[in-house]
């Protein structure tokens, strides 16, 4: 697929999307948790991590996705969720906790599954590569071109199941794109601290499978970095390794308070918004100005509308903690 | 008069999965060693040469990496059964299992189930010491969202073993080593019983009063019914009549029908083999003991194993295994006890 | 009168830690976040600074290799203090855990020892859902070889934490979230106590009383003394005089001060917020059942945690965690039951 | 260190013992087992997983080591517990199940510690990769020289141990060494079909450690391979992962019926004996037949000795299962 105007648009309104999206949460997120800061209070109770500064991994892949193929991603989901096209309203309102969202409020911000889109996530480092295989030999067996991608942090790849399931997925031949958002940091440990080697991309050479390195949190170069992958997979000449090169705007939880990264370092983060970036590329590629803005303000708009939803959506019931354990 | 299919319960459990897999092409098979060779417990004997590699899948020991694929798959609509070769090694991939397969209905509020089996071998007994004896079913049945079944003989087993592959969610279907008919481990012969050609199921949630008696009831799962039945037999000729009961699942626990049978007997005694503390029988006990207005004739009993490793030498193994011996005695002193009351 | 030093129960854990490593250059710490963040439990702040990154070492998100380190270690004499961020995640490392560190001594006839400590957040309540709430105490209680703790308080995590370190076997040493003294996670104030700056120990095998009562005991661990306490309080008002247990040990379950508490007051509630089948509240109720002429006074109940997931949303969550309402209804209703034996 | 011909003898003179300690286990093993074979009778029960054809393996590395140096291996043990000088009464008897066993008879021949070499093994795949970084550690913390060296097989390294365990050896610089036995199988399952690469020792990159492959089965080849990587170790470069070709004689465990090797496969093998070519090379490079013939009495007398001594032994009393749980 070459890389449009369209695309690029698409990619621009997904990464407003999921930025508002965030924008949004982090007032709720400390409602009620004044002025002592705890965790269990307000609308939306325990951690909360978000997407900021990510944006561009989410597009760039899911660009190329449709929503037969499926996506696992991780603790810090929504910029996929979105990119992946997960139902916003159910979304936000599983995030609140109600009863309409994705699962009646059982999952809660870690635990996103969307059927119709093929999503899910979870809140154990690597647990979602499995899976990820699962659903493109299932879709391989079946004799279907659907693929799977598994999203994962840096701090990810010193998983055992990183190993497990790169080896497995090559050795099966499996329809399946691993996706490394290298954010430079597991929670307060650098990757340069935890992981042998300056980049996961030149791990792929252990299991006979292409590894390809995306620098520069570039929403382009994700795109034709995916695409080849993709295009790979799904016509049977099986998985392939990306890392890109992103930065994380925020904590790695709302309540972070970052003592670990060195001075300076989020002062130039703020600078590199790849969101404005993005804009400021498109605008110098001939997009008007108000092309973009009714971009942006139509993305916000629909994520206001997803809030609100949620806000105005009934909570579960108490009774429903009983239900659904067993289908 | 019909012609008897004694089968074992390796036999049962392979012709099980061959019935699933010509009728749904959902239905596959992956693990160590379950293909060429056909499972070290030989519970996908012929499977490769019936359905070819594609769906017998001999995997790498990765563990992790192909549970979690099953459950992938299992999200997808695909009916996977995998292969964790001893329970024992659950500490490797307990995550797939416990925290991802057991966790996916209710995650997503139902609407993306997991219909797994885990196959996995249990019991020592045979010398091969403490990281290839356990059985674990406490550390299984203590965790929600998942079944956990065990059966203790061969028409049992193509019975339970088809219902779990039909099963919406991910159950642990456990086989005991002692019960399994291969040569060579030894079986207990009770457990190779007639095995009828066609498919049909057994639920995976009752248990199974597999002798009726009136004085004490014995409970037991997989290898400790045989134990339990042969305590029964001595017993017998004692003038004592013993109830049996075959759990036949760790979870869900039917509970009504332990309690109707002690209801009727009086007292009873557990007998598994799994670790002690936080076991099998704590939660029958407790089950018992928890209830208002039962008034018991004698205290009742657990027999288990002791909360240590298994020992390698048989001398050691022997002496903290539950047996039929330990059984008889147990019952003659609780009766006795009860007398005094 | 000695000015108090109320500490909490995460200040205390990293005083316990200090005092080792100063004694001993034996003693380590290892885990993910515990170097530069103080652990995000903060039970290592000011490690790193007064120790230096070769005894306070982060790791990289690989709980198998470090833990599996860790016993290396230890069977070399060294004492490393390991931890596991949330309980949780044990099903990507148990192997290391409950395979290796937990029979190492066994497998070598007690000539290879390992004394470690595995520092493990438990318990929920504040919104995270079900892969960050658990508590797991019967999933480590049931495997044999390794010792099982959790304080109540900042006395006791102090004085247990020195214990553990200087024990020559493995302890997971669990310390639960609501009582840990972080800001952001809201403290049970009961928990932060006085803790002398002295070195001192607490035994590892001891249940301690923490109230006296005549009418029922109350048998909780962790935040469950507390609740079990509050409802001592409510109980009070209402002329029932509850005996209230903290376990501060799973394993070894202390099952003597339990049974001596219980023939004292004729009856029992355990209390706590693991899943209720195979949990901990069978193994004390089939300890106390199983004793032969015990008669109770009224059948002794269990307030667990059901055989679920742990739900995000407060309403459901808040529905099926363990509350001192349950334990005064449940304390009522035994009471009046017992009335009509 | 110098290949010199005093260290080749001892490496024939392990190869031979440990053959011999085989060869003894097989005879003994069936006693009991007959007619119908059943692993749970006779005076060795249980699963019996044996080394001939590794020998190589054990005796080049081992060659390097000290008693201080500690080695952790897995369920395929002897030889290297052979080769490192384990005492070969004190196992032979814990072999046997006796009270004098290495650990009174607790552990059997998968659990074989002995704490004066420092030699442990376990029968969980890739089990011993993490405490051999941690006996590493210790020893560098400690200031001391020691080095560690973990073997494993080939399957192994498709566990999720292995990444783990060396990428933390690679950050924390440990003095240990990685071993791989690949004799092409795990069981039933062969290398081509469960690892996505032909060589293990091609996934140090993943690490950023040196990956050296030895072809051939080769004590020589083993022996300078081991020197050059544990001198590394020893002197603080860091952790190294080596890959041995060998090939296994005998079935995955006793009774196995080995009808998954392709035809011809095993009679090929069997031509290939390491320990008949080694003392071939011996031989033509000078040591005379005579010598040879005295280490390989003298070798088979110790191990017959071992096993007398461990056949004598007594059993342990059934109440010794209650102790050493809890030190
Ligand atoms: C098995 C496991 N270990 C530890 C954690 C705790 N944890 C949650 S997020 C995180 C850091 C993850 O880092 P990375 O993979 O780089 O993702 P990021 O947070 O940077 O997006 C850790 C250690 C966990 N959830 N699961
Ligand atoms: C975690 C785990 N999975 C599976 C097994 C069962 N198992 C024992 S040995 C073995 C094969 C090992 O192959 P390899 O590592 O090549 O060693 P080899 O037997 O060839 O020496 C397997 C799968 C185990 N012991 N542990
Ligand atoms: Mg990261
Ligand atoms: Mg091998």
């Amino acid at each position: 697929m070459k890389l449009t105007r369209t695309q690029k648009l698409w990619m621009f309104e997904k990464m407003v999307e999921s930025r508002h999206f965030e924008n949004l949460i982090k007032p709720a997120y400390f409602e009620g948790k004044q002025p002592v800061f705890n965790m269990a209070k307000g609308p939306l109770p325990g951690e909360m991590h978000l997407s900021d500064g990510q944006e561009p991994c989410a597009v760039g892949v899911c660009a190329h996705l449709r929503p037969c193929d499926a996506v696992t991603a991780t603790h810090r989901p929504h910029h996929i969720a979105i990119a992946k096209g997960v139902n916003l309203e159910a979304m936000a309102s599983e995030i609140f906790g109600r009863a309409n969202g994705l699962s009646g409020g059982r999952g809660g911000h870690m635990h996103l599954f969307d059927k119709d889109v093929n999503f899910c996530c979870s809140g154990i480092i690597a647990q979602g590569m499995g899976p990820a295989v699962g659903a493109a030999m299932a879709a391989k067996l079946r004799g279907k071109d659907d693929v799977a991608v598994a999203f994962i942090g840096e701090g990810a790849a010193n998983q055992g199941a990183f190993h497990e399931t790169l080896n497995l997925a090559s050795v099966w031949n499996a329809p399946v794109v691993f996706v490394v958002e290298d954010n430079a940091y597991g929670i307060s440990v650098s990757k340069r601290s935890a992981t042998a080697i300056e980049r996961n991309a030149d791990r792929a050479c252990a299991y006979g499978m292409p590894g390809i390195f995306v620098p520069g949190n570039d929403p382009d170069r994700v795109f034709e970095a995916a695409r080849d992958a993709i295009a790979r997979a799904r016509s049977g000449q099986g998985p392939s390794l990306i890392e890109i090169e992103t930065i994380r705007l925020e904590g790695h939880f709302m309540g972070d308070a970052e003592s670990y990264r060195p001075e300076g370092e989020k002062d130039a983060l703020l600078t590199r918004d790849p969101i404005t970036l993005y804009r400021t590329r498109l605008e110098n590629e001939g997009v008007t100005p108000s092309t973009l803005d009714v971009i942006e303000a139509t993305a916000k708009d629909r994520i206001t509308a997803a809030f609100a939803h949620a806000r105005q959506s009934p909570a579960p019931s108490p009774e429903d903690a009983f239900t659904t354990v067993f289908a | 008069m019909e012609k008897k299919r004694k089968l074992t319960i390796a036999k049962a459990m392979s012709e099980a999965i061959a019935l699933e897999m010509r009728t749904s092409p959902d239905v596959l098979v992956m693990g160590e060693d379950i293909a060429k060779m056909g499972g070290v417990f030989g519970n996908t004997q012929g499977l490769l040469d019936e359905f070819g590699p594609d769906r017998v899948r001999d995997t790498p020991i990765s563990e992790t990496a192909f549970i979690g694929t099953a459950v992938g798959m299992a999200a997808a609509g695909m009916k996977p059964v995998v292969e964790l070769m001893f329970v024992d090694f659950f500490g490797v991939c307990m995550d797939a299992i416990y925290n991802l397969a057991a966790k996916q209905s209710y995650f997503s509020g139902g609407n993306v189930t997991c219909p797994m089996v885990l196959m996995t071998s249990v019991g020592g007994g045979y010398g091969d010491a403490g990281q290839h004896s356990q059985t674990l079913y406490a550390t299984f049945g203590h965790l929600p969202g998942m079944k956990v079944v065990m059966p203790s003989n061969a028409y049992d087993a193509k019975g339970m073993l088809a219902a779990a592959i039909n099963d919406p969610n991910p159950v642990i279907f456990m086989y005991h080593k002692a019960l399994q008919g291969m040569g060579w481990l030894g079986t207990v012969q009770r457990s190779i019983v007639h095995v009828p050609e066609e498919h049909y199921t057994v639920p995976l949630d009752k248990a199974h009063i597999v002798r009726e008696g009136q004085d004490i009831t014995l409970v037991g799962l997989g290898h400790t019914v045989h134990l339990a039945l042969d305590a029964a037999a001595t017993l017998e000729s004692q003038g004592i009549d013993a109830e049996v009961i075959d759990l036949r699942s760790i979870a869900p626990l039917d509970r009504d029908t332990i309690l109707a049978s002690v209801k009727k007997t009086g007292t009873l005694i557990s007998v598994d083999d799994d670790y002690h503390s936080y076991g099998v029988g704590a939660e029958i006990l407790a089950s018992i003991a928890e209830q208002e207005n039962l008034q018991l004739k004698a205290a009742p009993k657990r027999i288990s194993y002791p909360d240590i490793p298994v020992p390698f030498a048989p001398e050691m193994e022997h002496h903290v295994l539950p047996n039929a011996n330990k059984i008889v005695s147990a019952a003659q002193r609780i009766l006795k006890v009860g007398e005094h009351v």
